[in-house]
């Protein structure tokens, strides 16, 4: 045997190493290859995967493939994972009791406290009455300021405006006299009439403070205690805001309402726990942490959630060819997360961030479908001998540990895409393993969430990109505050925009976030997921349980690619005392092809000389 | 090409317009529009000319570098100094004063880096 | 009696209050006046403020001060509070082992590898050899890129350069190779020659990705196992740097240390606790809460935390007369928080956050020093009837519960300069005070220290008024997003800053750090000073201890006339179920007046009829 | 005043001197601080003029508003398009290369908003 070859096939990617005996005790890898992952992993679709990264490393090794004397296949265990989302609140406003959607343009500047009157009904009001005129789109700008002005000429006190249209400061600038101008209410005709209302608009740059506060309120419709108390939600939500309306309905009210999501019911050795979705993340994992380890896990049927419970198994079934009811849901991890959503009885169309539920599943199996795998190789090789070597962690450890500055006690953090995998090699010799749900799928679903993208591949771009804003048509501005100009100018359409900086391509994201705020939720959604799962990987692999009793952390896989993603690690690492970072296989590879490699230096540890 | 920079350095939006444009509704919205975002602007007519070269021009005498160019047909250009002639912001046929309105509150986001209106949902 | 006068004499301002009994029954209130306090409140001096506040009031109310029937002074207890800043952490670069400043313009990209030699001597070089070269100030940027050049020409692998003037663009246009280029290294002849060294530049935009990872510097470097521990804190502290170098010096070393700065020994009545500053906030705030309620407070000498415990006292003794051993101080609050300082053993300037502990402290006393200044306005005002009114609290109180839509049981909460005091008034009548330190001067300290102002007024500054950036000659953007026009060209001076928005001035504020920074900072202050001293407060005077238990709190002082810090409490109250706000005394006075305004309803509830 | 705009719409700081200035070191300084910040530059030799007169048309022709003039005595002018001619961002007696490459760093500086190099602490 002469030419050894390590053939991994992962969730998402097939990787490739070939090594050479060049002599007695001397050898040498000479090739790597990569291709994505044909078909379901552990299925006969495999096979194109593999034989397309078989034929890009032989290539760069100058051989065919008739020249391969021997390929090791992993003994992979199938681990299929999946993730969805659960919106957990709605809020809604009764009554039409205020408008919060904050336009960019309103007009005037103050507070203006009167009875709402539709400008067409100026003509019935007396002089000395204080009023608030609601203008629909209808009107024309110019004959509403035209109406206004002629009520404040008989007198009426004309105190602020509400309008449909965007017409607030061209309203603004026709009148005689200053007041809180508030515009783009689309629902115009919701408006409550012959109700006294308050109009709020701050001065350039700053926010409202009379309607933000239950007393200033109180103040404005003279309220006693009681109502007060009523009030506070309504106040509450317009913190922050640049302008806002408060109309007097007395059981009007803003409210944020838990939504049902439907209950999972998580089986343990010990017993089962029922938790309800709408609880929250923190309550899910809590109930998960009273029954692990865990046996099962079942859906209340209709929900997102239970829908993907049993997707995965159908997966898994696809695969193994099991029955569903042999099949388990091993592990779940939830994080608590927020989507953009419309708020009910709204006016003007107001956006709130509702509470929302990412869950991640995971199931595995014993399973060993790989050999039908290798039958099928056979046939596409057969001058070439083929076997499935061991088990995938040990080739995980093995690969991992030729990253210089590794030693044993050693954990190997698998990242991938679908779950998260991790092995243990203690001081003593002894390999303990975790699989965990929530990977790199997880972190792009709660970005697309977060953002209200309603696209998963824009998302998998945000996530493994730094951003930056286009601010002029020569320059961007990246987001460590550097600025970049091209000789040409960028195209028109990205102007303004912040973009996604894909291999000097620059890709728009098309919602209206900050880039400040497109980093937050980028960098929140890999700590929630892998930052969390990376503590858990370890207090269960790790036979103490206690972190500080290993030495050396590699992180591996596709998310070890990151960007961000182990250095996250590490900081929170850094408070056990170990060493942590991003692998690098045979000190040139980065944190890719270590089971390959395993499969490779395990054969020399145990080679059979022709 | 006379320089109307009668107004010293002040910033503004400057919309170029054939005579034929002087007194329409059309020209008025746009200008609308940029008034509602609270933007300086200036109209000038101008010998008659395409709209691509009345806002290339427009645009290059603007000090916010932003121009608009309005002719026959209801064509109007939204152009920025640094582009090349052919390459303008937008080049659109208005259908309503409503369109002209939102041409107008484009050109003045431009100024204020802020997203662009679309054109898609009219009143 | 007709025209009856309230005087609150605060520690920063004194404020009056007139009111007119116009007929039985019937009373308006018909001035207010308003004026800095004079000299330390409770002493003569006071007397200044006192007349120029009464003469606003009198002329507005088209009255004399000979007009006046009856003047009501508050029963002041006064409180003395201060603040003091120290730093107990201390980072340490030993054997120049890492250069990590981010300069703003390095040269080239990638990661070069090489052994340390001054560029003056590439001479002795051979072809073959691994270098980065060394260019001090003495060598002219484009000297330096021939040398190179020739360098490279004769076989030798220059792989990267350190460069101590702004130069690494300059020459990274002039070599043949790209290379990787840090420059602006300050101490240059601190570069430690004849030693293996990396240089990274991330691409534009991004951040460094090898030497951020302990196992990307052991492949560079060779290192193994225990090596790699060793460096796992250079690694960590150039997380997020766009470029770094690491040289290796194998006892180097990058070590945050604690700076030893003094005990406080808290004195409670069940015994006494001894606490070191450096700690930090928490574990000090736990010390003293085991022995609540405090004594006494005292700080080993030498400290800037004792000076400013021994100045409490001092303040105190001057105000009453009394032996700075009977002056005890009953309150402390700690706050965590950061100062920029340079790294020592750095070798071009770098800055790092340091830790720092912000310390409150507050003294008060029963003594009642308002007799003299009673005197003294007899001798003011010998026609009119001088009176010191009822305890502060309950006028407090009194005022406070002019603001619509409050009822009991309701706690008031007095937010000035150098104290939080609050009062509850509780369902059945009862009224209890507490005063704590920490108020507006610890905020603006925070802000002062954290963005290395030192400039206290200008930290005030930016506590009361929105930021706005600086875009062009002609706007300005506010940190709300929203952009401002001027007619006119801004100063130069201003170009690209962030400014402080005072009124329609626009104030530069004279440091590097982005708005987002400066707000993040400004709010991080208030949050961690009023919205802890609010729970706090909260628990201490109410009988139950549980906030749940009251309905209203309110909040007057020049602390609740921010624009945000009222929210902040609010949006902490809110857990609670409590209507919480600004106060508006009288409906019309925001959130001042309220000690003048109850001295003046007092008397009204109990008339002496001439 | 001609317009030199030959590199079309590409934008950069430009540099104008008067003759005496061609081959100065100083002006190649204050090029260089610009090319060490990363934006383009060009340099124009113009008739004998004041140094506020070069920097204000200088800044007028520059697709990116910046401009810098150089005249006699090394009195150098930065200067931004929308500004006044009485008003430049800089008005200047260089003392050394030094200086000249701070000049020039700022003038990039402009067009990357970031914060100036102090005068104060020379090398
Ligand atoms: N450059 C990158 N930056 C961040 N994430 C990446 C990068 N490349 C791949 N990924 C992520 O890695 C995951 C796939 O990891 P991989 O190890 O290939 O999966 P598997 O082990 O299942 O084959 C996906 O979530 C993908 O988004
Ligand atoms: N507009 C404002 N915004 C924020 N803080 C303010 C404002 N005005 C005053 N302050 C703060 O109020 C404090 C003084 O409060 P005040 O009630 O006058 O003190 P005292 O009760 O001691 O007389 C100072 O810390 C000052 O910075
Ligand atoms: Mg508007
Ligand atoms: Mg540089």
């Amino acid at each position: 045997m002469e030419i050894i070859v390590g053939v991994d096939i992962g969730n998402a990617t097939t990787e490739v190493a070939i090594g050479k005996i060049e002599a007695e005790q001397e050898f040498n890898f000479i090739a790597e290859g990569e291709h994505q992952t044909t078909g379901l992993k552990g299925t006969e679709e495999n096979i194109k995967g593999i034989m397309n990264a078989l034929q890009q490393a032989v290539q760069e090794a100058d051989l065919k493939l008739e020249d391969l004397d021997l390929i090791r296949l992993n003994e992979a265990t199938p681990v299929i994972g999946d993730v969805a989302m659960e919106t957990i609140t709605e809020t809604i406003i009764t009554e039409s009791t205020m408008i919060g959607h904050n336009p960019s343009t309103p007009g005037g500047v103050g507070l203006g406290v009167g009875k709402t009157v539709m400008i067409t009904e100026l003509d019935s009001c007396s002089a000395g009455e204080e009023v608030i005129v609601v203008i629909p789109a209808e009107i024309d700008f110019a004959i509403a300021a035209e109406n206004i002005n002629e009520g404040l000429a008989r007198g009426i006190e004309v105190n602020g405006a509400i309008v449909q249209k965007d017409d607030a400061v061209l309203i603004a600038n026709r009148i005689d006299k200053q007041m809180p101008i508030v515009d783009e209410v689309k629902f115009i005709d919701k408006v409550p009439l012959d109700r006294k209302a308050a109009v709020e608009v701050a001065s350039s740059g700053g926010t409202i403070q009379e309607l933000t506060n239950p007393y200033g309120i109180a103040t404005v419709f003279d309220l006693d205690a009681d109502e007060t108390k009523h009030i506070v939600p309504v106040a509450r939500s317009l913190i922050g805001n640049h302008s806002a309306v408060v109309i007097r309905t007395p059981q009007g009210d803003i409210e944020e309402k838990r939504i049902p999501a439907g209950k999972i019911i998580a089986f343990g050795e010990s017993g089962k726990e029922k938790i309800a979705v709408d609880q929250g993340a923190e309550e899910i994992m809590k109930s998960i942490e009273k029954v692990q380890p865990l046996k099962d896990v079942k859906g209340e049927s209709g929900t997102n959630v239970s829908g993907m419970l049993e997707r995965v198994r159908s997966k898994m079934k696809q695969v193994t060819g099991q029955n569903l009811s042999d099949i388990k849901i091993k592990d779940i991890l939830a994080v608590d997360t927020f989507v953009p959503q419309e708020v009910k009885g709204g006016l003007a169309g107001e956006h709130s961030l509702e509470n929302a539920v990412g869950l991640a599943a995971m199931v595995e199996t014993s399973q060993l479908p790989m050999q039908q795998i290798a039958d099928a190789l056979v046939q596409e090789l057969p001058e070439v001998e083929i076997e499935i070597a061991g088990v995938e962690a040990n080739m995980a450890i093995s690969g991992a540990l030729t990253t210089p500055g590794t030693d044993k006690p050693i954990v190997i953090l698998d990242m991938g895409g679908g779950s998260t995998d991790a092995a243990v090699l203690t001081q003593e010799g002894n390999i303990h393993t975790a699989h965990l749900s929530g990977a790199g799928n997880m972190v792009s679903m709660i970005i697309e969430t977060e953002l209200g993208l309603e696209d998963f591949d824009l998302a998998e771009r945000i996530k493994k990109t730094p951003l930056a804003k286009v601010e002029s048509m020569f320059n961007i501005r990246h987001e460590d505050g550097t600025v970049h100009f091209y000789d040409e100018p960028l195209a028109p359409q990205l102007f303004s925009k912040v973009v996604s900086l894909d291999e000097g391509e620059l890709v728009p994201i098309p919602t209206d976030h900050s880039m400040k705020r497109i980093r937050q939720v980028r960098r929140d959604a890999k700590k929630d997921v892998f930052v969390r799962n990376a503590v858990r990987a370890l207090k269960r692999t790790i036979p103490t349980g206690n972190i500080r009793d290993i030495g050396f952390v590699v992180m591996v896989g596709g998310s070890a690619l990151d960007f961000e993603i182990p250095e996250l690690i590490s900081n929170e690492l850094s408070n056990y005392g170990v060493v942590a970072g991003r692998g690098n296989i045979r000190g040139m590879m980065g944190p890719r092809n270590a089971v390959a490699t395993g499969l490779v230096l395990s054969y020399l540890n145990n080679p059979r000389w022709n | 090409m006379t320089t109307q920079n009668i107004n010293g350095n002040k910033p503004m939006i400057y919309i170029f317009i054939t005579s034929d444009y002087k007194d329409s509704e059309l020209v008025a919205h746009i200008g609308y529009g940029i008034e509602e975002e609270g933007i300086p602007f200036k109209t000038f007519v101008q010998e008659k000319n395409n709209s691509q070269e009345l806002a290339y021009n427009a645009a290059q005498n603007s000090s916010l570098g932003i121009g608009l160019g309005v002719t026959s047909e209801d064509q109007v250009v939204l152009q920025m100094a640094k582009l090349s002639k052919e390459n303008p912001v937008f080049n659109k046929t208005l259908n309503s004063n409503e369109q002209a309105k939102k041409m107008g509150s484009n050109a003045a986001r431009m100024v204020k880096g802020l997203p662009f209106k679309s054109f898609k949902s009219e009143e």
